[in-house]
């Protein structure tokens, strides 16, 4: 036989290679760049830029259905990655801040505003309506709920949507400072927050989970599997009887899951399915959800400044959006920054994680409706 | 077009509607829940309960115990830190082992073999 | 279009509620405040408890063959995550008491007779061969076993069967210490056993699981699943030479496995599978048959005491039913009450480790005759 | 129906046959284990072998060693619980920095480096 | 009914009991006794000769589709677990002592020559050649790498190739001293190398794997695979910004994926697929191919001696097998062994690493180039 | 048979020349890359990057000092390995937990309270 008919195998690599594999290659650097030497979200930054890097190499065959990553990505059509990681960051958050400040939870929902008003801007702009749907979510600054939501309803948009949710979350400090500052009078940021919240016991700590779970779950189904996981999370650890598995969560399958996510959405962003317009649409819509999400949580946040007679600091509504734990620390940030001593973290972290209740919950009605309408 | 914009008015509408209707709920639900379950020894309960739990205290206006509440809230917080990595750095112990060793332990102490319970310090740090 | 119609939507959590549900949903809070108030069982009690709710909540889609626990049950229909469990169990169980008096064995085998005593009742009962084999095992108090062979057996009875013989561990210090009371005399629970023992080398304790695995797998091919995972995982740990693994399978294998067990078991707890009479006779039975195998395995240490002119106490025949580690701690226990001085907790963890070997071939002996059969 | 029952009832008699068969098989084959590996330094072996090994020490029959009995286990459970929690809290190093740390070890054993050696130690602690 | 017709069921395990399976089980027993007396490789000749035990029990159930190894095979399949361990490998390589001498790679290619001399050989025996391919790679005692190869190549001879690659690691330090001694004078083996390298900088360690991973990923797309995920868990590591991703891949990750790994391909040893000349064959050639490699490697580095005036030890010739990390090991042993104070560990590492990327791209090229004429 | 033999020629021709073709051009590029990254503060890096890692010095040729470059080397992977020790020791803190101390520490230190800082300390270690 002639080895010259092998010739164009042994090239096929770089004969297959196109300018947009380079384009995605570019991206896929900045991505793993921004993750090391700026430290942005590199848990899932570094494993997106790789998987991505990955998906631009003409031919490798891993992200055919035999693949690794092919094989990877059943855990995300099961849902089961970004579960596994709502357990992990269950058993991370503390809801203590907000059961002791219940009125708190309202920012949660304000903050999700942003979702449902870039779901019109994009249904103007033509997207139909599953995508539309989807883009809105970015809003919440939500990984897991956004992969989530989109992986059902448009999975097309896995990748820029996953994306712009992880990214967003790193540009948190450089996007809500200036809202905050446009939106709010120093005098109003340096307004002080007594904290005289109920004492929260134990009990109490351990029947939120369950409850909220109940409650949610029944009032809004489609939301059940991502509310029950982040509270499933919260009750192994605030249980204190499997210590364990409490570890288990917070730990190898946190952290397993995770790095197979990020490699798996980054394996999603093949040139011919992330270069186009659309990627670009979704990525603006998200950072334009992402600062509606804020306006709205901030101008809730003067509401209910007025309502309380100026008792309440307005930039914890910023904090509502969700965005956990980013946008409750920024929030106590700007505050100690007009006012070394002015200490409202308890308040934006109530906020906090009311939002990010909230987030769960508009991502569940959106399903719902959504996907009758469809 | 148009048609598409009144619906997603009337998605936003609705979805709105049923957030706030949500969290409203789930607030209202956590003040009956923390005051029918309101308790005496929250701060140590809190303290155990993990790395993320927040003592709360019933916070004075003076601006100087501010800071007190912060650094007692900072302090909290480290010590649960310092608990969780105590708890991080010993050993996950067999289940089995743990209980046998237990029932010996009961046994030593109600004999008290000084030599024994000082190893079974030595073995829980 | 008319939102109108979407209102059927979005009350379908309450709309398709069912009362089923609600005592489901309670039955579900009883079980994860056990877990956690009692701390009995809670590595499997909580995340079964956490299942059993989410099953019971309509619509969530969390139990469809494609939501997350749809999936998460293939580790059981592989019975990987039983077997997984195995591994960790093997890597915690310390033979050498049972190693260094070999005799003890025996009381491993007396302790199973309730299995095969309990399959007869349930026959009088009405119960089909197949399931009814599969309520006996539940004498063994051995989960990973009972969720074995129901799952081969008579997967519809899968949920009341792990329930029972996880919750029945609990019930050890309840049930066992009358039964004991009942059938010896404080004159025999007094007996004091010299421990004597053969010396175990490290060669005998590497040996050991190397050949049980081919010994019993040889003889009882259907019991080579459980047993030679629950001798690997000892094999990891005596050989000394694989602390990775040996770690591994004491900590992220067996913790990942159990949660994910326990909420798979959970969620096959819905109203509509385990609301009826059927439920109510397996868990009487599965309590039966716990008796049967205390009352037994104490009448052959009896038997063993006549035998050995007195030098056996009859206490250490209660452990032999498996229920490992827990029996064998309450007989120690129990002759602990008696005499200060009475130390026979040797002797009952070599009847308890038997009584683990015994009910995993017991099981093994189940599986071949009734699938035979039917 | 009386069928079945007698069917199970000859499961039963099958069954408990097999199991004590099998089980007395087992005995038989430990007893012959333990006989022909029978050796000396089995306490140190077993305490190494991990967390819930006993020590089988032929006991008297004397109450008062019977304590010591019970002391002395609970003495080698305790170590071998301490042992188990180095085994747990020393750092899962990389293989392949093992071998090589091991290597320079050798050598500057060879050569005596004080200083190298301390570090070494505390490498291991 | 009469039970009568149950006794063959019974006995079904003894009876169907073959000498094949005898023999079997000897070999996994030898494997068992060499990963624990003699610490071979103990990490994964253990589950490699548990799993044989296991495959060689009759209608145990566990090697059927269904069964527990069945279920486990899914993970060599997609090649998921090979590809998990190199993940862990690389975040335990060091490719610094490589970086800071680049030349030291050229051993690396040399090292290569024994997979293909092996091919011929193979084909001369009368292999076909996707057979032959597999057999040759065995000479770079590359697990990961010769697993990977077969299961795409020819998987029918999976098991002798994965235990000859994983064995003779440990025959190194019989195998590669003679040779060394054989080929090289004492005045050559006792040349000092100054150790004069280049700085390296954290960036370059960092841009290193990022670097590779595409370079060879354009060049040989069927080596992607293998070159990725290693490059994946060097870059966890060395970027240093997720420790927690890191940590998971050297421990977690890599220890699961090394258990189940073991045991599935050891569940393939069945007395029918395993118990023939071919496997004798492919031991045979393994050998050679292993011999033939180092042998090459040494001349090679001779050759170098001599380019470099005598500035280079040959001894780390043969090092650029692969066979890491205990090829490299050796060579700095050997030298040591005959100067106390000649150190060329460093300069045996840089080859051996070499080695490692060497096997890797061989590994590809052979895929690309077998795959297209078969 | 021969045309085999043949072809499995022209395959490790072909195949040893692409292999060597990838090595020298990876050669190459690490010769590049390590011209161009050049940077001073190496030594302390690479210790940092892990416990695998070597600190190349400038090696000298006297025996004697030869020893010293062993020393150094064995010293530095001892303190990486002891680094990473405490690396895996050390409890892997919850983020959100980690994110809020972080913060309230930054706060104390501003302020500055003893105590406060003191239990930090412990926390860490
Ligand atoms: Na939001
Ligand atoms: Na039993
Ligand atoms: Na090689």
């Amino acid at each position: 036989m002639n080895l010259g008919e092998l010739l164009p195998e042994l090239v096929k690599g770089l004969s297959n290679f196109t300018l947009g594999n380079a384009v995605m290659i570019t991206v896929s650097l900045v991505l793993i760049y921004l993750a090391i030497a700026k430290e942005i979200e590199p848990v899932l930054l570094l494993p997106i830029g790789f998987g991505c890097m990955l998906a631009n190499i003409p031919l490798s065959g891993m992200t055919t259905a035999e693949g690794m990553m092919g094989a990877l990505y059943g855990g995300i059509r099961t849902e089961i990655f970004p579960l596994l990681i709502f357990v992990g960051v269950g058993a991370m958050i503390d809801f203590s801040p907000l059961l002791s400040q219940p009125k708190m939870a309202l920012l949660g929902a304000a903050g999700q505003f942003g979702i449902f008003g870039t779901l019109m801007l994009a249904i103007v702009l033509g997207f139909p309506l599953n995508e539309a749907a989807s883009i809105g979510v970015i809003g919440a600054i939500d990984g897991p709920t956004s992969i989530y939501v989109a992986s059902k309803l448009a999975p097309e948009l896995l990748a820029p949507i996953a994306v712009a949710a992880y990214s967003y979350m790193s540009l948190i400090p450089i996007i809500q400072p200036p809202l905050m500052k446009l939106l709010t009078t120093k005098k109003e940021r340096m307004i002080r927050m007594d904290y005289a919240p109920k004492p929260v016991s134990q009990t109490a700590l351990v029947l939120f989970p369950v409850l909220i779970t109940l409650v949610v779950g029944l009032l809004v189904p489609d939301a059940t599997p991502l509310i029950s996981m982040l509270m499933l999370g919260n009750l192994l650890k605030i249980s204190g009887v499997v210590d364990r598995l409490s570890k288990a969560a917070q730990n190898e399958i946190i952290n397993i899951a995770t790095l197979f996510l990020g490699l798996t959405i980054g394996a999603t962003m093949s040139a011919a399915s992330f270069l186009n317009l659309d990627t670009g649409k979704v990525l603006l819509l998200g950072l334009i959800a992402f600062a509606l999400d804020t306006i709205v949580g901030l101008l809730f946040g003067k509401l209910m400044m007025f309502l309380s007679g100026g008792k309440i600091n307005p930039l914890i509504g910023a904090a509502g959006i969700s965005a956990f734990p980013m946008a409750g620390r920024i929030a106590a940030k700007m505050a100690l920054d007009e006012d070394p001593d002015n200490f409202i973290l308890m308040h934006a972290m109530g906020s906090n994680t009311a939002g990010q209740l909230g987030s769960v919950i508009a991502g569940g009605v959106l399903l719902a409706i959504v996907s009758k309408l469809i | 077009m148009t048609s598409n914009l009144l619906l997603s008015l009337q998605i936003t509408a609705l979805g709105m509607g049923l957030v706030f209707g949500a969290i409203i709920l789930l607030s209202v639900m956590m003040s009956l829940l923390t005051r029918f379950t309101a308790d005496k020894e929250t701060a140590s309960d809190s303290a155990e309960a993990g790395p993320v739990t927040i003592t709360p205290i019933p916070s004075p206006s003076v601006i100087g115990e501010h800071r007190a509440h912060a650094a007692a809230v900072a302090v909290v917080m480290a010590l649960a830190e310092l608990k969780q990595s105590q708890a991080f750095s010993e050993p996950q112990t067999a289940l089995v082992s743990a209980w046998q060793l237990g029932m010996r332990t009961r046994q030593l102490y109600q004999k008290g073999l000084p030599l024994a319970r000082k190893t079974q310090k030595a073995g829980q740090e």
